[in-house]
């Protein structure tokens, strides 16, 4: 397997970002981590994940899709989409890598987003493979293998040097346009690192959480289920959660009157506000029992239900940790599932 | 000090004096403690905790509880009393339908700043005189309980309950805090820095609401951001504008309101210090119109439903200290 | 800084219908110049300004904006300026916190007896926001004009 | 879809001369919304207003905008001429293009693009206008009168003849005034009590007249048509009802001692009193800082002596609250503390004596029974120096800035009555000016100098000095002669300047009127508005608008009581539309607004409502009175869920005003 | 009439003559009135005038003791011994220079001499 030391890691960085935008995560505060774009002389972050989830990149929270201008009795109508560049996200974790094929599903699907589409193909995603699992972790719940992390190229850690393995074709061309910074090496001892992360991930505390009790099938059952007055009691209603998921993908359109046109933009929303989806006739989920309920049916049974018995979660534990009231999917999927 | 409050809950259940008990729920981890409502002892023996965790302010939801059937028991810590009688005041809290035990407060953990010691894997978390040993999967940590303080704990205003029906533990004082030196540093740099400061906070938000949503002082039917007929609502920062402009309003809108009870910075999920802007209308109150704290009582007029014919003119704002 | 001379900064100034405004009318009575970047806007009261109105300004492309009202004592409404004084006083303070210029903004009481003193004010005010060149720091990038 | 009219008028050239109104109509006509878009030459004039009402009519305008002078001068003018064509008269906007641009800017170019922004911001207001409709609210047929002076009694005395109920509040225990303190009146030289006492007794005798003696206006809530005032009865511990005004305990009063304020403090009177012999009422009353009764319950000996029992020790401040249709400020003046003028002595030196004092020197039932005394030692003074513009016509803290207008002439009438009487006294007056426009007063003043041969001399005293001899040395300057004069004066007089009185202020807050720096009310306006003041329903007679004279004083008087009569006669008056309300779906009930509202128009109720979980829930919701509210838009601001808002300046027409100039 | 001298005289006094009403009192109240050929009054009214000439050769310049009793008593806040102080400003400038300097008062001290002018000839000097 092609190879680099940890110590030219910043070299090959800085080779890629002579050639296209590179984003990597690297530390705001001590163990707290989001992606910046590049720059000479940053040090990727050591923690486990990014704050935000990598989603940012093909779905940004917000985003520009037309302009307007009118002029007396006309309206012009200026077509705002350009080819994007390429650009490399590197160190993207299994769980998010994961995302990216939910997301390909709600947008790629027809009708095609362009948006969306544009900014996928021009990505290349470098991901990163875990080694140190937190105990908010609970991707293989989804079979998801944190220590064999997919996207175009997966990059694995033994503790001295980065091995690179190319899944795709996109990231076959990525390797070899860095391939002469890279040395064969013995990737031996990777096998051990992999096992002892596995093992870990066996040992967390979520490690028994199932899906059995999940999926399309399931349906009425936990709609109906009297669980959700207790779950929703406390929930806020805020959006934390939704905007830190990796697999959230809802939008809201919206216009905006600069005074010398309008834009139209679009912006990530939340299942849990209660302006949500709001039409002509009001609100579709009056109550905040029903808006919760929304969007945890939406992640185990809707979403699989429509595709393939696919999850609209992906475990990477980032709503366990930021909701202002520690309620999140594990408690919900805990008090739902078959006991 | 949990048993203490456990037996107290269940004796007020069966006496009839209460017919439900807000409290805290244990979570699947040592640290992740939901707020919750029980409504029997069974429920109280199962699942209630109040440990060095417990931080969720609860007053704002007894905005709706206490507008059910029934009396509810609210445990409130110091600092929650103050928003329990601030929402008293603004007529949002129905005060005969809840019976309020003052509880001891922090300081209370908060687990990021564990986590930013790169401990993780984090099976239990115990406080053994002041030592907190982190039992992980990775092996057994220990660091020093003050530096795990939440920010909210760090400059504590108020060990004082100002509103309780009864107390467990003992009552404590109003305290000499340092919670303005933050304010005043930022108010000695200069105006440019001061705008790179915010913006590099500011840029960060992500409008997930979660500070508004979890502020006690924010309890409108109808938030001005979420209503078209507002004009300014909006449902992510567009702009940069956006973001102050969504930081300012809420700010002002609870200026005089606000408690300071630090849950916005808590919750913040980008580690914004939103708690800042809330303590420099506290603090330009406090300079310019003499000390208030919002919540001490529920009678003093809040500073901006008051004037006085010889209050300071806004050019005191221009005639301070260099740009 | 690079001074733009040709800066012509937009003015927005909010003006009590009972005082201000007719200090304003009073110094055109009496033909006191002073500059077309000053754009008034009638409200009842000085108490009537939101702060949402004054953001909306500068988002929308103001590079000032000025709040005139009766003197203190003197409000039609009898305590209207005096929460204006408050309110005004607090946000142009969080204003300057956040690291806006604080001579973008402005309040100031001028009586209907005062045409002279609305006209210098604003001349004043125009001038001190020229010295501060474009609003950037508190602006809205899709409101700029091209 | 708005259909919008936009007429842009050239004033003549007070607006075209610097403004291309062409252009600026032609620029207005691509506004969203606007379907015709005019100018014309006067659009005041009646062919102007004719041109608006057409075009209301052919185009079926939805909303009009006049681009021309300020809406202070014609919003109402167009408001009419639109609701004469079927438009509701607030779907007009004004944009002022002519105060606020063709007169402000000389740039053709640039008050033309000034001239365009604001008539855009005008339109995008006017879109948002919703046509309002003016409410009526009752008026309550009574009037009060604050302050029982001479300008209190005419106003009152003249409301009551309109057949109209009236009450004075006079916070001394009789009402006359100062008036009833003068001796003389100028330019007639009648004699003050003579005119003055018999409207006194008429007025307690019309039985639409209420006194309140010894009392003040504690609170004023409510509009015009309806106020709503708190009236303190202060406690005199003499029941009214009872008292026959025999004067019994005033001769029997062992403290004696009490400084007589209707003699300026020149005699003494007792601890109970009544004020002047022809006091109305004719009352007693115990001041209770020298009564020992009240002071250490020993005595009580007016009570023994009352035969009608009258005397009440415990009384105490009573308040009644009263409905009025409108009220009249009198509150009157007094002359200004002379302390801090050194130079004149007056306070180290009895003889020397202000106006008003002398006025009590003089009178018959003064001090001295009418025979002018020094107050030192009650002797015949023979050189007496008047001096003028004392703390009047200053520029510093000490004095006013104005004239007092009213000392030019009665230290004329001084001078004269004293050479009348005691043709052995020289008198010097020493003026600045003298000042006597009025009808017969430069006659009065010249009979002075001519026929009385008083001293007149132009200069100002610079320094007074007692002297050991009892004597006071004048040291003033003749600026004609050019020379330094010292006088050897037995008296010296004051005139000093006159100013509101100090409870004008507190009241002028309770009734949301406005006051000069003066602390003097300030008119509607100075020409065309003299007697009202600018909040509806109050107003303004005798010396609290400003320094007066008796003549002018109830000229003013009548004035303001025929201005009161005017809304009284109105069984309603049109309330103004622009007031605020609220959106009980999105209001908190936290009560913010309610703190902020100057005129109590806002309450809370709780009431049922619908959920959006279909859920029903009682909740406190805020409601505005829009007869009470009178639209200064406080609430709007304090409430922070935008629940209240503003009719006529609502948030949104605001922030389209804001947009459109921005733009 | 000097144009420059009043302007001159306006600026180094700071005083507006122009609010003068001619009440005359600050010549009532000047201890020096019967020294003086042209009085306090006369002084603010002819500086108004721009009449400067006269002032400049008379006697009065220096009869004035800057006792500031006229300061203190005038109605307006004249000052007129600020302006007579400017006026005598103008003369000492006019001769060319300062031919007193700080340090030569105390030689100059007689008996004779009134304290007030002692006083003044400081106020003068430490300016």
């Amino acid at each position: 397997m092609l190879k680099i030391s940890a110590s030219n890691l910043n070299a090959l960085f800085d080779r890629i970002a002579e050639k296209q935008t590179l984003y990597i995560p690297v530390d705001r505060e001590p163990n707290v981590s989001e992606y910046k774009k590049y720059e000479s002389g940053m040090t990727m972050s050591k923690a486990l994940n990014t704050v935000r989830s990598a989603k940012d990149f093909f779905f940004p929270q917000t985003e520009n899709l037309a302009e307007f201008k009118v002029s007396g009795k006309t309206i012009e109508v200026k077509d705002i989409r350009k080819e994007n560049e390429d650009f490399v996200v590197f160190g993207v974790r299994a769980c998010d890598a994961r995302s990216f094929g939910i997301l390909d599903k709600v947008f790629l699907s027809e009708p095609v987003d362009s948006f969306y589409k544009n900014r996928r193909e021009h990505g290349t995603i470098v991901t990163m493979a875990c080694t140190r699992p937190a105990e908010t972790c609970f991707c293989t719940t989804f079979g998801i293998d944190p220590t064999v992390p997919g996207g175009d190229v997966s990059v694995f850690f033994d503790g001295e040097n980065y091995f690179f393995l190319d899944n795709t074709p996109k990231g076959e061309a990525f390797v070899a346009s860095v391939s002469d910074m890279l040395e064969d090496g013995d990737a031996s001892k990777l096998a051990e690192v992999q096992e002892n992360t596995r093992n870990i991930m066996k040992k967390l505390p979520l490690s028994g959480l199932s899906t059995d009790s999940f999926g399309g099938e399931r349906l009425m059952e936990h709609f109906n289920s009297d669980k959700w007055a207790e779950l929703s009691e406390s929930c806020f209603g805020c959006g934390t959660c939704t905007f830190v998921c990796p697999t959230c993908q809802c939008y809201d359109i919206r216009d905006f009157d600069t005074g010398n046109g309008i834009k139209r933009f679009r912006c990530w929303d939340s299942c849990m506000y209660s302006d949500f989806t709001k039409m002509a006739h009001g609100n579709s989920r009056n109550s905040q029992l029903e808006r919760f309920r929304q969007r945890f049916m939406h992640k185990l049974v809707y979403f699989p239900a429509n595709n393939n018995g696919e999850f609209g979660c992906v475990g990477c534990g980032r709503c366990l940790s930021k909701c202002p009231i520690s309620m999140n999917i594990v408690k919900v999927m805990k008090a739902l599932e078959d006991k | 000090m949990q048993e203490a409050m456990i037996k107290r809950a269940k004796e007020l259940l069966a006496d009839g004096t209460v017919n439900r008990v807000m409290g805290w729920k244990k979570g699947e981890f040592a640290y992740d403690t939901t707020p919750a409502v029980f409504e029997t002892a069974e429920e109280i023996d199962r699942d209630f905790i109040y440990n060095d965790f417990t931080q969720a302010n609860q007053s704002k939801y007894l905005i709706k509880e206490s507008r059910k059937e029934g009396k509810i028991l609210a445990l409130l810590k110091p600092c929650d009393t103050y928003s329990f009688n601030q929402l008293v005041k603004e007529h949002r809290i129905i005060r005969e339908n809840v019976y309020v035990i003052g509880i001891p407060g922090g300081p209370k953990i908060d687990i990021e700043k564990i986590k930013a010691k790169g401990i993780t894997g984090i099976t239990n978390v115990k406080n053994e005189d002041y030592t907190l040993k982190i039992e992980t999967i990775y092996g057994v940590e220990t660091m020093p309980f003050y530096e795990a303080v939440s920010v909210k704990c760090e400059s504590c205003k108020s060990k004082k309950h100002v509103v309780y029906d009864e107390l467990i533990g003992e009552g404590g004082d109003i305290l000499d805090s340092n919670r303005f030196d933050m304010v005043e540093k930022l108010e000695n740099m200069t105006s440019q820095e001061r705008y790179d400061f915010w913006r590099g906070e500011l840029s960060r938000c992500i409008r997930c609401n979660a500070c508004r949503n979890v502020c006690p002082a924010c309890t409108c039917e109808n938030c001005v951001f979420d209503n078209p007929k507002s004009g300014i609502d909006q449902k992510a920062a567009a702009d940069s504008f956006e973001e102050n402009m969504f930081h300012i309003i809420r700010a002002f809108h609870v200026a005089g309101r606000c408690t300071d009870c630090g849950e916005c910075s808590r919750v913040c999920p980008q580690n914004i210090p939103l708690h800042l802007l809330n303590r420099k209308f506290i603090k330009d109150i406090n300079c310019l119109y003499g000390e208030y704290q919002a919540g001490a009582d529920t009678t003093s007029k809040a500073p901006l439903t008051d004037y006085r014919t010889d209050d300071c003119e806004p050019s005191v704002v221009h005639e301070r200290g260099a740009e | 800084m690079q001074v733009n001379e040709n800066f012509e900064p937009v003015i927005v100034a909010f003006c009590c219908n009972w005082c201000s405004y007719a200090g304003a009318d009073l110094s055109g009575t009496n033909r006191l110049n002073y500059p077309a970047n000053v754009k008034i806007i009638r409200v009842p009261c000085s108490c009537r300004v939101n702060p949402m109105f004054i953001l909306r300004a500068f988002q929308r492309g103001a590079d000032g904006v000025i709040i005139c009202g009766c003197h203190p004592g003197d409000c039609h409404y009898t305590s209207g300026n005096y929460f204006t004084r408050r309110r005004i006083t607090l946000l142009y303070s969080m204003l300057d916190f956040l690291g806006i210029e604080r001579n973008r903004t402005r309040l100031e009481w001028v009586s209907a007896a005062e045409g002279a003193k609305f006209a210098a004010v604003m001349n004043q005010f125009v001038e001190d926001v020229k010295k501060l060149g474009p609003n950037r720091r508190l602006e809205d990038l899709r409101c700029r004009k091209q | 879809m708005q259909r919008i009219g936009v007429f842009v008028c050239h004033c003549g050239t007070n607006i075209a001369a610097t403004v291309d109104v062409k252009a600026v109509a032609e620029a207005l006509s691509h506004e969203p919304g606007v379907v015709v878009s005019q100018d014309y030459q006067y659009m005041c004039s009646e062919s102007g207003q004719e041109l608006v009402k057409n075009a209301i009519k052919e185009h079926g305008l939805t909303g009009v905008v006049i681009c021309s002078c300020s809406p202070r001068m014609h919003e109402n003018t167009f408001r009419k001429a639109a609701a004469s064509a079927g438009l509701n008269p607030y779907l007009v906007e004004i944009a002022n293009i002519r105060e606020q641009c063709s007169w402000i800017h000389k740039n053709i170019a640039s008050a033309t693009d000034k001239a365009v922004i604001l008539g855009k911001a005008a339109v995008a207001k006017v879109h948002l206008n919703a046509p309002l409709t003016a409410g009526e609210s009752p008026v309550v047929k009574r009037a009060l009168v604050i302050g029982g002076g001479i300008a209190g009694i005419q106003t009152a005395l003249d409301i009551a003849e309109a057949g109209f109920d009236v009450d004075i509040v006079e916070k001394e225990p009789t009402i006359g005034g100062k008036m009833a303190q003068i001796d003389k009146t100028f330019p007639t030289l009648d004699c003050a009590a003579c005119i003055l006492t018999p409207k006194m007794v008429e007025a307690s005798q019309n039985e639409r007249i209420t006194i309140h003696s010894f009392s003040e206006v504690s609170d004023v809530k409510g509009f015009v048509g309806n106020f709503t005032v708190t009236i303190k009865k202060k406690a005199r511990y003499v029941d009214e009802t009872k008292c026959t005004g025999c004067g019994l305990c005033t001769e029997k009063c062992p403290m004696k001692k009490v400084p007589n304020e209707f003699n300026m403090g020149l005699d003494n009177r007792t601890a109970v009193y009544i004020p002047f012999a022809q006091a109305v009422p004719k009352v007693a009353t115990i001041d209770p800082n020298y009564c020992m009764m009240l002071k250490n319950g020993k005595c009580g000996v007016c009570s023994k002596v009352c035969s009608v029992g009258a005397i009440d020790y415990k009384q105490t401040d009573r308040f009644i609250e009263q409905k009025y249709g409108a009220i009249v400020v009198a509150t009157g003046f007094n002359p200004i503390k002379l302390d801090k003028y050194d130079e004149f002595a007056y306070s180290c030196c009895p003889d020397v004596v202000t106006s008003l004092e002398l006025e009590r020197l003089m009178n018959a039932a003064g001090p001295n029974g009418g025979t002018l005394l020094r107050p030192s030692d009650k002797t015949h003074p023979h050189t007496i120096v008047f001096v003028q513009c004392v703390g009047s016509r200053c520029d510093d803290e000490k004095g006013k800035p104005y004239c007092s207008k009213i000392c030019c002439m009665y230290t004329a009438k001084h001078a004269m009555l004293i050479r009348e009487k005691y043709p052995d006294t020289e008198v010097y007056v020493f003026y600045i000016d003298v000042r006597t426009p009025g009808k017969n007063f430069d006659e009065f003043y010249r009979r002075a100098v001519e026929q009385y041969n008083v001293h007149y001399i132009k200069g100002m005293v610079g320094k007074v000095t007692p002297k050991a001899d009892g004597k006071i040395d004048v040291q003033a300057s003749d600026l004609l002669s050019n020379e330094q004069l010292h006088i050897n004066a037995d008296m010296v007089v004051l005139a000093a300047a006159i100013e509101p009185d100090k409870t004008a202020r507190p009241l002028a807050t309770m009734l949301t009127t406005q006051m000069d720096t003066n602390d003097f009310f300030t008119e509607a306006h100075p020409k065309l508005r003299p007697v009202e003041s600018a909040t509806a329903g109050i107003f303004l007679s005798g010396a609290c608008q400003g320094p007066k004279d008796i003549p002018e004083t109830v000229a003013q008087a009548s004035a303001a009581a025929a201005k009161a009569i005017g809304l009284l006669c109105k069984n309603s008056i049109t309330c103004n539309p622009c007031v605020a309300h609220s959106d009980e779906l999105m209001c908190n009930g936290c009560s913010a607004c309610e703190k902020v509202c100057p005129y109590g128009a806002i309450t809370y109720q709780d009431k049922e409502f619908r959920m959006p979980d279909r859920s029903t829930a009682i909740r406190r919701v805020a409601s505005v009175n829009p007869a009470v509210c009178q639209g200064c838009g406080a609430c709007t601001v304090a409430c922070p869920s935008g629940a209240m808002d503003l009719n006529g300046f609502s948030n949104s027409q605001i922030m389209a005003e804001v947009d459109a100039i921005c733009k | 009439m000097n144009k420059n001298e009043k302007d001159w005289i306006d600026i180094t006094s700071g005083v507006n003559v122009r609010k003068c009403m001619r009440c005359g009192k600050c010549s009532a109240t000047c201890p020096s009135y019967d020294e003086m050929e042209y009085h306090p009054h006369q002084f603010v009214y002819m500086v108004e005038k721009g009449d400067i000439e006269p002032l400049l050769n008379s006697v009065s310049l220096y009869k004035c003791l800057t006792c500031f009793a006229c300061v203190e008593r005038c109605p307006r806040g004249v000052e007129p011994a600020k302006v007579i102080e400017a006026v005598r400003l103008t003369a000492v400038r006019k001769q060319g220079n300062n031919h007193l300097l700080p340090d030569q008062i105390p030689d100059m001290l007689d008996d004779d001499l009134p304290q007030q002018a002692i006083v003044t000839a400081f106020r003068k000097y430490t300016k």
